[in-house]
């Protein structure tokens, strides 16, 4: 009953953490994901308007609705090509 | 065929594999690591994916492609990991019967793979290094 | 750098001889011999060109595309002879920071190539030959 | 005392001449030799519409007036690339 929790890159940094797990049962979307970590990691609180999710690969946003086995990536604006 | 490597890309390779004695144009973009950036000497610079998903937008991406021009065929290599100053981060190939399809399609591929395929780069500088957020 | 040439184009040469660590962008064009044109299979395509006047005309477009856009360099080779379906007729290569004006210089290049160089294909089809005139 | 004339593509096929030379005295403008041309060659003159001129090189005119040493050619629509 969990939900997988990435971070990428800059993000990566401030959490420290690029990959973890929440209990499924305590979240009911990826906004309260997100707080739960802002919690821990204030420093957050300056990308909060900038990044983007995504839920099981695909862009998702603040209210997604979320459950078990779910895959919760926090992504800042993309830099590639 | 769109890949993530973490090698060098072998353009003339990606370039060979979509010959097909149909087209008639073959449009090539090349991103290259360039060596100074935000007025500053760039020394290396790192690729770092959501890979999973970004192979899935890379996929929708060259199908998008294929659908909304007059294309045979698109491909895409992204390069992952410590790249050097003149090496190639990014190439796209597209062929097709005329020119003007496959030149709109490699503009579209490049402008939206800068936009929503889940690619970050770092750069390094001599005094440090940075995570750049957002395209151009 | 521009040439009219009766061998193979090495589009990875003109490429390479095209590299520099200033460069953001590579945009690379090549026509390639289709196998049909006007509903018929092209067995072979001759390209014949008032060669003077062309070499004066791609210098003058080569200049013109440096001014024009923010690129760095341009490089034009054009195949002279028979060739064979598959072959590629034409190579332009274009080196700049940032990739909008690479894009839109390649596609000057090779627009006005079609309209103002004297160059011109005589396509061989089963059944005879024919002297193709004006472009697209 | 002369004047370079070229012939190229299917103007070549149509005269059987890729290059020749015409005296100089004779001929004022780039309309007057074409005219010199169409004479021996009639079938010149479906292409009479379409056709391109060049002195010494460069886009001219039928009007464009030529001299001794000047090189003067007739282009077909050009179809390269």
């Amino acid at each position: 009953m969990s939900i997988r929790v990435l971070f990428h890159a800059s993000l990566a940094e401030i959490t420290g953490l690029a990959e973890t797990e929440v209990e499924a049962g305590e979240f009911a979307d990826v906004a309260s994901i997100f707080a739960r970590f802002l919690a821990d990691h204030p420093r957050l609180a300056a990308h909060r308007d900038s990044l983007l999710y995504a839920v099981n690969r695909e862009f998702a946003q603040p209210q997604t609705r979320v459950e078990d086995g779910d895959e919760v990536a926090f992504l800042p604006p993309v830099s590639g090509g | 065929m769109h890949r993530l490597v973490r090698e060098a890309i072998d353009v003339q390779a990606l370039r060979k594999a979509m010959a097909d004695p149909a087209d008639g144009a073959v449009v090539v973009f090349e991103g290259v690591v360039r060596d100074h950036a935000r007025g500053k000497t760039v020394t290396r610079l790192e690729y770092h994916a959501y890979e999973s998903m970004a192979l899935k937008k890379l996929g929708e991406l060259c199908d998008e492609a294929r659908a909304r021009f007059a294309i045979r065929d698109i491909a895409i290599e992204h390069r992952l990991g410590m790249l050097r100053p003149g090496e190639c981060s990014v190439a796209i190939v597209v062929a097709s019967a005329h020119r003007a399809a496959a030149f709109d399609a490699v503009r579209f591929a490049i402008d939206t793979l800068k936009q929503i395929v889940p690619i970050w780069k770092r750069e390094f500088y001599e005094d440090g290094a940075v995570w750049i957020e957002g395209g151009n």
